[in-house]
């Protein structure tokens, strides 16, 4: 075991990736000689060689289209996309090449590439660079899309998708990054554990999940409820494709009331699609239609509002409060 | 006061390099003739009977598709020396990232009539296993396949392989982003790849004029590409550039680029219909310049027996066009489990879940089908 | 009142906008002399000159950032993108700067952009062609989306997304082009009638809500149920972004079941948007969960099998029998 | 055998541009000289006094930042002649389409020392209206901006307007799709659009190598633009290229592209550490060709009063800097309802409901507090 921080643990995961797969290449702006603007590739050039982790031109369509090109090589690309924000440029090659080539070559051609990208806000930063693109990912068929929460899991599931032989978009929660934890870096995780849900708090009155940066902010809420007598079971996503319906309905069906949690705007967001499949799953079981606690439906907004914008522990225990019909902001049409 | 956009065509064949005129007259061609100093009468003549069978082949998917065999195709009439010329001068090692319209290029390669036709058949999304034959799938996404290629070429000069990558494209593909950060990848990382653009004229019906003022293959030199202005309808002078390029890319000099000239003689695709858009003269006075009938003058000038080569070639092209057919008939029909297969590579509990549900769904109809009969 | 094609509904819609704004532009791929691939700018060019009807250089994302900027310069673009497929290249145009720009110079520059898409399967074609790309466009705050399923409303909608001064999506179901239908092309609309919801058909057992190419499909699901004794009310959404939950909630308070269909594929499509609010509106009203029938999660297969992608009569009436629980395929877990 | 990548700088300044050197020598230039036959010693100082009031006004913006006045910071430090040269050659007209380190250009467009801050500082996305000051606010999806300016600049063209558009973009902008996508549609159109690139030398830690293998202003004349490559530290040369790019555009004779050399002398933002990437060599060479060093020695050699000019300077900057203070603590916080505003221009549906929502959740605190009370 080793304390280390969550960024520390993806550096460290790296490292052990390229030791011990050499078709492990790393690829991204600023990664090599600055060690990315977050320093999550520190010192790998240095160690590995400028052939292994790759400094590219500013472009981040032809980053992943050539990632997608080394891939067909045999390479095993990982490309860091600097923010949230700078990914939709490489939005087609994602969406029509990365994800649909193996489909396209009928299984010939395999694609085992990375996306690495720090999502989300909470770090006061200007336009485009606090986005949780999520959705847009998880509904694209043909990609996987995976969310550590503590460093362990940042550890172990970056290795785990950079040896996964489909694309995986590698969603960091970048204000997590300095969180420190310990990590067992002999942990050999059990095969398909990288899309396995975890509890990561037990309860018996009301599931609430969530994802990435939102878990701690989630189990602190939990927490809390616990003074107020209300025993909640903290689900961490972990995979947001796919998603792992067995462990959340299992927790639904114990608690019958669900909250859900994340930082992307609620229309169209990964909440809708844990509430409509849920529902569809557990209905006679819910005492109460599942709540979501998320981002408004705005651009991403000035740093000096964000903390209005993110959900936070008060808005979390506000939709705990309505899911258990103990009050909460009451919803406009009834209200 | 309304401006006018003039679609004038491409400024003309200035610093197009050239052996083989449209009459049939050999030229001289110190840039290029070191190249093709092996491409003899025999040589040639198997040229003619490659660009014979793919017109034919060409021929046969249209009217596969007329007969609605096909759901679509992409003629590649007027194209057979841009195609042949390239294809042939490559070195089986070396890796294809095509786009939807090299039939000939495919041709080239090998490919199993079967594996052509499959996607325009709507049987798949795709043919060919790209391992097999060194050649990526169709590209439809205009432009999207050349970032493949500057990737493989970047893993190939990881590697040290003396392989090259080459990357077909046409000119309305040049104004996507994709080409241009393409371009900037190959040279930035001085990658064995050569970009090939048919430049025939027309981006379904825009005329190249509409994507560039000038030369496209001077937009390829400002990023720093060595780069050849051929004459697309001439095989041999094609052949000689893409020797040439690859040459030059194989010595780790950087990328390199070919703008062949030629014209897309047919519909863009089976769904079009040019004659909206342009002019019968100008087809005509492309159809002076075909790349098979100077490669037959300037053979028959040779002394070959034109009436034997033309009997092989009719044979060969018939060939082809039987195999054509043959595949079509034969080719099954794909399973309702296609659907689901080869999204993932392995087990994704979503979809699999998808994939029991619609068996099920599938199977509510044999039941009912049973409890009726 | 005229009999029209849904196509020239769109051509006659985009003239009378044309006339009545002299800043209405087109521009795309080969809309000029050839009218478009489908033919839904025919004769244009010719009566508006090169100037109003501009032919472009191939490259959306150029499409999308030069139509932004000359709305900048006051202008109304409306962009015609040639196949669903093909929008993915413009994508940070569209979520990064079309939607956000209104937003980003505190609503000093508005950006009157309308892009129309094409949209949708069962025509045939090979990839790319068919896809329905609405939840990205309906997740992204600062758009509207819309997708008429009628000539009436190819008329009209048309014309009321490029008077909007926000940027409008705008999803033509392009397999319903030849459907011929009355169009009266005095009418005019009420204000604000483009982000409502339409009951197509008024029932009392079940509301399915429908949009764009499959409204059509689920009518004639509604007329097959009435066989069986099932009323079933039909929605047509018409607008995906504001969506008019007013309309769907009454329904469903009604009708007490509901069920859903788009061709997209289902996770995180927006069939998961509705289900989820209306469940979190009228929970005490539904008698079964939300059922969701659309396209599967996979990329849009080749056409000869893309009759079992898109959901038709039976699987819609499957789902039917499912929120009637009187039967229909059973899900997993349970069966 | 593991091949590497030499990050050699640009090729050098063959062919640059220069009116007058490091050293305040003044050169004979043909090219550029027409061009700023009314730049006399008086209009020198003025465009000196430029020079040092936007230093001064970067160097607060640093401060604010370290202070906690402002989130983030992009110094432009180096490059107030790239910047003054091309903002002080515009008309009023002109409309500009920035990227984020634009502060010298929107300090001659006059925009409100609030309005420049707004953003560094998180209170807003962006600072000004764009049509008080034609300029579009800040940019920071690199490249973005340009496409927005090939479309204002066909509307020129279409209005029959006079006026141009300006762009400004840096080295590492060049490698995006868009900004290639820009130079083509600006040429396919012919517009009135100016492309500003100011190659300081580095993307964040990226020397310009890594971008291209030749010279920028090359890469644009591939697309078929005029070219000017302009010592970017040298105010007058970048007046008379931008006015010359300027003239060139407004004639209709298609777009115009400006790569001006200069060098980023201080970090990429506050937020970055430049001594992990770069030599202090690399600076030092750079600092000896300072854009106002060599105006200060130009003009001494002129037989200006210097003291007297430094001092109208340094009063000038010092006004500046108040102003940017001043502005910074009278700014109020925004508005929590400022969240929901502006993301439309009228009624959606969907999201009043959610600004509704927000408001009662936030009044139910405000009766918890008045219970409590
Ligand atoms: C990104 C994208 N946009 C639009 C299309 C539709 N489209 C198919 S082919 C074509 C024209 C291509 O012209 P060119 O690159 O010259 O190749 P050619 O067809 O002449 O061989 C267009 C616009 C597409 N396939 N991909
Ligand atoms: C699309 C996109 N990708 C990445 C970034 C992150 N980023 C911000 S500035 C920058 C470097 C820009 O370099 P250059 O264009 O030379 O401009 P300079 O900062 O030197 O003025 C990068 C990579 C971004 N803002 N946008
Ligand atoms: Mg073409
Ligand atoms: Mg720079």
């Amino acid at each position: 075991m080793k304390s280390l921080t969550f960024s520390q643990a993806l550096n460290t995961g790296l490292r052990a990736s390229m030791e011990r797969d050499s078709k492990v290449v790393l690829m991204g702006e600023d990664i090599g000689k600055l060690g990315g603007v977050f320093r999550i590739t520190d010192g790998l050039q240095k160690d590995f060689g400028q052939h292994r982790v790759i400094d590219t031109p500013l472009a981040e369509s032809g980053i992943v289209g050539t990632a997608i090109g080394l891939a067909f090589r045999g390479y095993r690309p990982v490309v860091e996309i600097q923010f949230d924000g700078f990914v939709y440029p490489a939005f087609d090659q994602i969406v029509s090449q990365l994800a649909k080539m193996h489909f396209r070559s009928r299984g010939n051609v395999k694609l085992p590439v990375t996306i690495r990208i720090p999502f989300g806000g909470g770090i006061g930063s200007p336009e485009h660079h606090s986005e949780s693109p999520e959705a847009y990912f998880a509904h694209t068929a043909g990609l996987r899309v995976v969310a550590p929460a503590n460093p362990q899991d940042a550890y172990t599931m970056l290795q785990q998708a950079i040896a996964d032989d489909d694309p995986v978009i590698f969603l960091e929660p970048k204000r997590r990054y300095h969180t420190r934890g310990e990590v067992d870096t002999e942990l050999i995780p059990e095969p398909g554990s990288l899309y396995r849900a975890k509890v990561a708090r037990s309860g018996k009155d009301l599931t609430l999940v969530a994802y990435g940066p939102l878990v701690k902010t989630a189990l602190d809420a939990a927490t809390a409820a616990e003074d107020e007598g209300i025993d909640i079971e903290v689900i961490d996503l972990r995979s947001l494709s796919p998603v792992d319906f067995a462990t959340l309905n299992a927790s639904v069906r114990k608690t019958g009331r669900l909250v859900i949690t994340h930082e992307a705007s609620r229309f169209g967001g990964l909440g809708a699609e844990l509430a409509a499949s849920i529902t569809e799953s557990c209905f006679d079981y819910l005492d109460h239609a599942p709540v979501r606690v998320t981002g408004f439906d705005i651009p991403y907004p000035p740093a000096k509002l964000e903390s209005h914008h993110l959900p936070d522990l008060d808005r979390i225990l506000d939709g705990v409060d309505r899911a258990m019909r103990r009050g909460g902001t009451s919803r406009g049409e009834e209200g | 006061m309304s401006p006018t956009f003039d679609s004038t065509a491409d400024p003309g064949p200035d610093a197009l390099l050239q052996i083989v005129g449209p009459d049939g007259t050999r030229h001289l061609c110190p840039e290029l003739d070191p190249w093709v100093t092996d491409i003899d009468a025999d040589a040639l003549e198997n040229l003619y009977i490659d660009m014979v069978s793919i017109r034919r082949l060409d021929a046969e998917g249209t009217a596969l598709q007329r007969q609605g065999e096909l759901g679509l195709w992409a003629p590649l009439l007027g194209q057979e020396a841009a195609q042949i010329g390239s294809g042939r001068a490559l070195e089986n090692d070396d890796f294809i990232f095509p786009s939807y319209r090299e039939h000939g290029v495919a041709y080239c390669r090998g490919v199993a009539p079967s594996d052509l036709l499959r996607m325009w058949r709507g049987a798949a999304p795709s043919g060919w296993n790209p391992y097999e034959v060194n050649m990526a799938n169709q590209q439809i996404v205009i432009g999207a396949q050349t970032l493949h290629a500057a990737g493989y070429a970047m893993g190939l000069r990881f590697d040290g392989s003396s392989a090259a990558a080459i990357t077909y494209f046409g000119d309305g593909a040049t104004s996507q982003g994709d080409v241009s950060e393409a371009m900037v990848f190959a040279a930035s990382y001085q990658s064995p790849l050569v970009f090939f653009c048919q430049n025939n004229q027309w981006a379904i019906s825009e005329p190249v004029a509409r994507q560039t003022t000038g030369h496209i293959a001077d937009r390829a030199a400002g990023f720093g590409l060595a780069t050849w202005r051929v004459d697309g309808n001439d095989v041999i002078a094609v052949m000689a550039a893409t020797r040439a390029a690859l040459a030059h890319v194989r010595t780790g000099s950087g990328p390199a680029f070919i703008e062949a000239l030629t014209y897309r003689m047919g519909a863009h695709t089976t769904a079009d219909d040019p004659t909206r858009y342009r002019d019968a003269l100008e087809l005509e006075e492309w159809a002076a310049k075909d790349p098979l009938d100077r490669v037959a003058a300037h053979l028959d000038g040779l002394g070959s027996d034109m009436n034997a080569l033309k009997v092989r070639a009719d044979d060969a092209a018939e060939k082809l066009a039987a195999g054509l057919r043959e595949a079509i008939t034969s080719m099954p029909d794909p399973e309702v489990s296609d659907l689901f297969a080869h999204v993932y590579s392995h087990d994704h509990a979503g979809l699999d879940e998808q994939r029991d549900f619609h068996q099920r769904y599938l199977r509510s109809f044999e039941s009912t089908a049973e409890a009726t009969a």
